[in-house]
């Protein structure tokens, strides 16, 4: 699925070199961006702040958008987290191509459920 | 010697008393699916021959001794796109066709008549609006569309009739429907399709396809006294339902005269088509079914009344055709439940023993 | 040019996006539920504690912290502090699953566990339940048939936090050995990948929860 | 040497295996069971496949005699529900689902693209230890009373109605699929990052293309799978309700769950078997696959469109005819890209140089049970038909067509091109020729009676049917006989060669891949030195270059 899409992976000297045997490599495998600090504590001040949030708007009553603004509250914490923590924010192509081909999936699983569940004449839906 | 000759000649003659290449075609949707199954038999033919044909041809064509030295070709892309396209073109053809007779197959029409089967482990049990009862075996009028409600009493089951070109999974839980119209007399198989645990194989029966006169004469044998809608009227009345379904004026529950068959607005804002599968819920599952300006004091009913229990309930909604029926109901619950005679309902079905009577009634509500 | 994916960092995240199909399961299943039967879920979620349920939520954004943290000190190679990150990050797994134990024997002396003497009385008869009725004095009591279907929303809660819980089980043992580890140093030498990758993996653990607290605990708790 | 072989094999006479190579490099079970060795965890995965696939195929030998007549008469219905049971799950977890990666795959990924061994050796080890451990638990819950929920563990059958070792059997195919995530996650990587200089996507041979469209598959796959089987086993043993109507559960969701992942589980079987003859094809026909790049996108296509189709599964299990619409749409779609790869095929032999060793045989046996179980498939897609012919033996022949059919003459032709790389002998050519043939024929015999018996409408999983069913029921099981006899030789004269075949050399086919320009068995470190790679896929003439310059060198 990724592999047409990487033009990383498709250069001709892609994955050369020194990479035969991991354990060779693992002397020279710090990551290239070492994070600050900084960032850790300001994404994770952040997230508590934002958990705070989300359980103050829950009391509030606003209908649907109440299901809505929790779960845009959680994937703006899940983003922050993948991309800081998880450093993909620095990371190659490759791992975002990874985690997109992921989730993408995920999203197929609940939309052609869904595509049945929605539709099914038996009014429940 | 004697003895394998005489195993392989009986063989034989089995051979060739009982053996079928094809099953019978035996409803109305049989042949329309049957053209479409020769159609893809035609495309795999063609498409089976061009690719031995390339095989084959090229192997005798392209052999080591005549061709000792291949050309390296890259590839064409004018024959990509047309092995790409040929296909696809007869693939989405074959799509629409399918389609075409799934929504036939599914969409039961307005006047079809109503069986209910109830699949459990292992045997099929079929319940006609006249109040007849199967066992493994159903008997159909030939020329008239039938809807089978199915439901499981407990695990997946699939009502498969190879000769109508049907089938359709019993589920637990829910009504299914399918429904077909038998265009030839005679006697079919039955099968459990939709593997049900230990006796799988055993939960066959019969499809009796009977002329109109030899049905008239099976209901009237095989009554067992009480059609659906008559047994679901005493237990409406003993499960007190008319207590709040009077039908007046400022009762505690909806009037159901005339209900089936409608669209009913519910107190959570959308609107339900009412038909089988509503009503089970709605008996079952009160609390997500209730009415527009009604409070939800309905209680369930799941776990107090059997599978069949609830399609004597739905038959008996379903012949609630005006108030009177309703009061009727109301007057008569202290009555024994032999009173036939307070049947109002219209006899335009021939024949029959009163039990039979119930059922005109309902297939005029499903035309409203 | 591009720093090159370390293999096995790859490898990871590719077990990651198993995971998210592995939880992905559970909330398909949640989300259709949770739109079949809404008043049921609303009301078995106000069984859950919003304190305990924040408070884990602070304490795993924190414990995913200190792992990152973790990871900075074995990048910058400093031993000490790596050593005190992952036990800081140990102890507060550790806090996590204490709390969630608290919980489910709460739902277990309450009869909330799906099969094992479920009962409905909280659902049925709101003032049965003293605690939940005096936070959500609102709440009207269920139809017997919605309240049955509380059963369905425990038997979600218990499959999601129980596989989260399993995933936390797993990540706490190999944290324990980590810590033995880094203490001889093994981190601290330039060979960060096991670090970082248990990052990884800890991160999404914490991730997964992120999901489930909005999910589980706050359907709508204005009452 | 007649002129209709290439095989090219050195003078007997002179001739030696290498005495160092992977097989003799380190002696003791020790060395074996503690491998990082991808070719010897390769040999290990073949070892214990050959042994599942022999306790499958003498458990699908029951099935075929107990359906010899009518009655159920050999067994009593639950034996032979347990007995088909036990089939399916062994041949689906057990066999084809690892077959062609975990023992050709691992064994040739590596050579294939000029890499010393897979990227994570541990995990690969892992993967077999985690087979092993799903294996034995199989193999106890047969012995302890066995399953008879059908390998698609059917709710509520498998959580509620049957008294059988449900949770035993559920948990050990949760064991596999990690195996099976491990496999495939360990080639994604391997072929992302250990490609040896030179080596582009492009130059890639299309056995590595179709293993990675499969390794896609297992990795995002599998994991719906285990936590499907993980609610069933929960519902089962806790009584959740997700799955259960009488609480509000829903089976159907299972359905839904279960088929996102067994549907694609169909192409992670088929796709290695794919790449298996694209190499067999152009080698023996001395020529280039016709459109490499068309071939090795079907597989991603395959692949992608893998996930978008899985509910053509339940069309008349009571799902909404509208989305039934979509499924039966995307179904189409995804049987272009496999009509693609059968022509792209044919037309390699075009002005090819053909020869007709025997893994061009059950190559040519692939294409042609392949394409008759692709486009009965068709019937199956097609929302209409599928009301008649699914459950029925129609849907069974069609999947064996496929799996058997297809799979397994593909992995028979694979076993049979690498055995002389594997093994650094030669298999007998003529025996393996009849064996072939007689796979062929024998297949043929069973499974097209099936087609008939399924329009006919006799129900899959019937341990008894009605007499008229009879004549073609005595077909198929007299070809399966045939077919048992196919599959015993392979067995019997590939362990023979082991000792006495003819030793192969370094490149008997003549075969421009990596693997073909090393030594036979391969060394532990498969290549002296790391290859650069500087020629395209199946490029023939850069072979003879090659050799006319080691001859003039030599």
């Amino acid at each position: 699925m990724s592999a047409h899409n990487d033009p990383h992976a498709m250069q001709p000297h892609g994955g050369t070199g020194h990479d035969h045997g991991p354990n060779e490599q693992d002397v020279h495998d710090s990551l290239n961006h070492v994070v600050s600090p900084v960032i850790y504590i300001t994404v994770a001040a952040i997230l508590l702040v934002m958990t705070a949030v989300t359980a103050a708007v829950s009391f509030v009553d606003l209908g649907t958008f109440n299901a809505v603004v929790a779960l845009f509250i959680a994937c703006f914490k899940a983003s922050i987290v993948v991309l800081f923590f998880m450093h993909v924010k620095y990371s190659s192509k490759l791992t975002k191509l990874t985690l997109f081909s992921g989730l993408f999936l995920f999203c197929v699983l609940i939309a052609l459920t869904l595509s049945d569940y929605t539709t099914r004449a038996w009014g429940r839906w | 010697m004697d003895h394998i000759s005489q195993v392989l000649w009986q063989f034989l003659v089995k051979w060739l008393t009982d053996f079928s290449l094809f099953p019978p075609e035996a409803s109305k949707i049989a042949p329309q699916m049957d053209a479409l199954f020769f159609f893809m038999v035609l495309i795999s033919l063609i498409g089976m021959t061009v690719v031995v044909l390339l095989i084959v041809g090229f192997s005798i064509l392209y052999g080591k001794k005549r061709h000792p030295v291949a050309v390296q070709i890259e590839g064409s892309t004018l024959l990509e796109a047309t092995w790409t396209i040929i296909p696809l073109g007869l693939f989405l053809v074959i799509f629409v066709w399918g389609s075409l007779i799934y929504f036939r197959v599914y969409t039961p029409p307005a006047n079809a008549m109503n069986i209910y089967v109830v699949g459990k482990q292992w045997m099929w049990k079929a319940e006609h609006p006249g109040g007849q009862h199967e066992i493994n075996s159903l008997h159909i009028p030939i020329g008239r569309p039938i809807q089978l409600t199915l439901i499981s009493q407990d695990v997946f089951h699939s009502f498969s009739i190879p000769a109508f070109r049907v089938k359709r999974e019993a589920i637990p839980g829910r009504y299914t429907n399918v429904w077909f119209e038998a265009t030839q007399t005679g006697t079919y198989h039955l099968f459990c399709t939709q593997y049900c645990g230990t006796n799988h194989s055993a939960m066959i029966g019969d499809i009796v396809v009977l002329s109109p006169d030899d049905y008239r004469k099976w209901l009237s044998e095989s009554t067992s006294g009480m059609s659906l809608a008559q047994n679901g009227e005493r237990l409406f009345a003993s499960l007190s339902c008319n207590a709040c379904h009077t039908g007046r004026a400022g009762s505690r529950g909806p009037n159901l005269a005339g209900i089936f068959g409608s669209e009913i607005h519910l107190a959570n804002g959308s609107t339900a088509q009412v038909n089988e599968a509503y009503l089970r819920d709605a008996i079952l599952n009160p609390s997500e079914h209730v009415a527009q300006g009604y409070v939800p004091i309905m209680p369930t009913y799941q776990g107090q009344v059997s599978e069949d229990g609830v399609i004597s309930l739905v038959e008996y909604i379903k012949s609630l055709n005006s108030n009177d029926r309703v009061e009727q109901t109301l007057n008569t619950t202290t009555l024994l439940p032999e009173s036939e005679g307070k049947a109002t309902t219209d006899g335009q079905k021939p024949g029959g023993a009163n039990p039979a009577k119930q059922a005109p009634a309902s297939q005029g509500m499903v035309k409203q | 040019m591009e720093q090159q994916v370390d293999t096995t960092s790859f490898a990871m995240w590719l077990f990651l996006v198993t995971e998210i199909m592995f939880f992905g399961g559970l909330f398909c299943s949640y989300l259709i539920f949770r739109n079949w039967y809404y008043p049921a879920f609303v009301a078995a979620s106000h069984q859950l504690s919003i304190k305990e349920g924040t408070a884990n939520t602070a304490v795993l954004i924190v414990s995913s912290f200190t792992m990152a943290m973790g990871v900075w000190c074995a990048e910058t190679r400093r031993k000490g502090a790596l050593v005190l990150c992952l036990c800081l990050t140990f102890v507060l797994g550790l806090v996590f699953l204490g709390i969630k134990y608290d919980e489910y024997h709460e739902k277990y002396e309450k009869h909330h566990v799906p099969s094992w003497h479920y009962s409905t009385k909280s659902f049925t008869d709101p003032a049965s339940d003293p605690e939940v009725h005096n936070a959500y004095p609102d709440d009207k009591p269920l139809p017997l048939d919605m309240a049955r279907h509380t059963e369905v929303y425990f038997g979600l809660y218990f499959a999601m936090t129980g596989m989260h819980a399993l995933h936390m089980i797993i990540g706490i043992s190999i944290l324990g050995f980590m810590i033995f580890r880094a203490r001889a140093g093994a981190y601290t030498n330039g060979h960060v990948t096991f670090v970082n990758n248990f990052g990884l993996y800890w991160h999404f653990v914490d991730i997964v929860w992120i999901f489930l607290y909005p999910l589980l605990y706050l359907i709508s708790r204005h009452a | 040497m007649s002129t209709d072989t290439i095989v090219r094999l050195p003078d007997q006479s002179t001739a030696r295996l290498p005495k160092v190579n992977f097989i003799t490099k380190e002696n003791g079970l020790l060395s074996w069971l503690l491998t990082g060795d991808h070719k010897r965890i390769a040999t290990l995965y073949l070892i214990s496949i050959t042994f599942f696939f022999a306790i499958g195929g003498a458990l699908a030998g029951l099935i075929r005699l107990e359906l010899l007549t009518p009655q159920s008469d050999l067994m009593a219905a639950d034996t032979y529900n347990k007995v088909f049971s036990m089939h399916g799950i062994i041949m689906v977890f057990l066999f084809l689902v690892p077959s062609i990666p975990a023992t050709l795959g691992n064994f040739l990924m590596p050579l294939m693209i000029g890499a010393k061994d897979l990227a994570l050796p541990k995990i690969n080890l892992l993967s077999w230890y985690l087979y092993v451990i799903a294996g034995c638990m199989i193999l106890y819950s047969m012995m302890t009373g066995g399953v008879d929920t059908g390998w698609t563990f059917t709710v509520p059958l498998s959580t509620h109605y049957v008294n059988t070792n449900v949770i035993t059997t559920g948990l050990a195919i949760f064991v596999a699929g990690f195996s099976s995530v491990f496999t495939g996650l360990n080639f994604i990587v391997t072929i992302h990052k250990m490609r040896a200089p030179g080596m582009t996507w492009f130059r890639l041979p299309l056995f590595v293309w179709s293993n990675y469209a499969a390794s896609i598959l297992m990795v995002l796959g599998t994991p719906v799978l285990a936590i499907t089987l993980v609610l069933v086993v929960l519902e089962r043993a806790f009584g959740i309700g997700v799955f259960d109507p009488a609480k509000g559960g829903d089976p159907i969701l299972f359905q839904h769950l279960f088929w996102f992942y067994s549907h694609p589980a169909v192409y992670i079987m088929i796709l290695p078997g794919m790449g298996v003859i694209s190499e067999v094809i152009s080698t023996f026909s001395r020529k280039r696959v016709f459109g490499y790049t068309a071939v090795a996108f079907s597989s991603v296509a395959i692949a992608v469109f893998a996930f978008f189709v899985w509910e053509h599964h339940m069309f008349i299990m009571g799902v909404s005819n509208y989305s039934t619409l979509v499924f039966s749409l995307l179904t189409m779609l995804v049987a272009v890209p496999s009509a693609i790869k059968i022509f792209n095929w044919s037309f390699t032999l075009y002005k090819g140089s053909i020869t007709f060793e025997t893994p061009m045989l059950y190559s040519f046996g692939f294409m042609g049970l392949f394409t008759t179980g692709g486009l009965t498939g068709v019937f199956l897609a097609s929302t209409g038909t599928d009301i008649h012919l699914t459950e029925t033996y129609f849907i069974v022949a069609h999947f064996h067509f496929v799996m058997v059919g297809g799979m397994l003459m593909a992995f028979l032709s694979g076993i049979h091109f690498w055995w002389p790389k594997w093994t650094g002998r030669m298999y007998p050519e003529k025996i393996s020729q009849l064996a072939a043939l007689i796979t062929f024929i024998g297949f043929n015999l069973t499974f097209f009676p099936q087609f008939i018996l399924g329009m006919l409408g006799m129900p899959r999983r019937y341990a008894a049917y009605p007499p008229e069913f009879q004549v073609l029921n005595v077909f198929s099981t007299a070809g399966a006989t045939i077919l048992g006899i196919g599959y015993l030789l392979p067995i019997l004269y590939l362990t023979w060669s082991l000792k006495y075949g003819e030793i192969a050399g370094d490149n008997p086919w003549q075969a421009t891949g990596l693997e073909w320009q090393i030594q036979s068995p391969p060394l532990t470190e498969n290549f002296p030195e790391i290859p650069i790679v500087d020629y395209e896929a199946y490029d023939y003439e850069w072979l003879e270059r090659k050799e006319k310059e080691v001859t003039r060198v030599g």
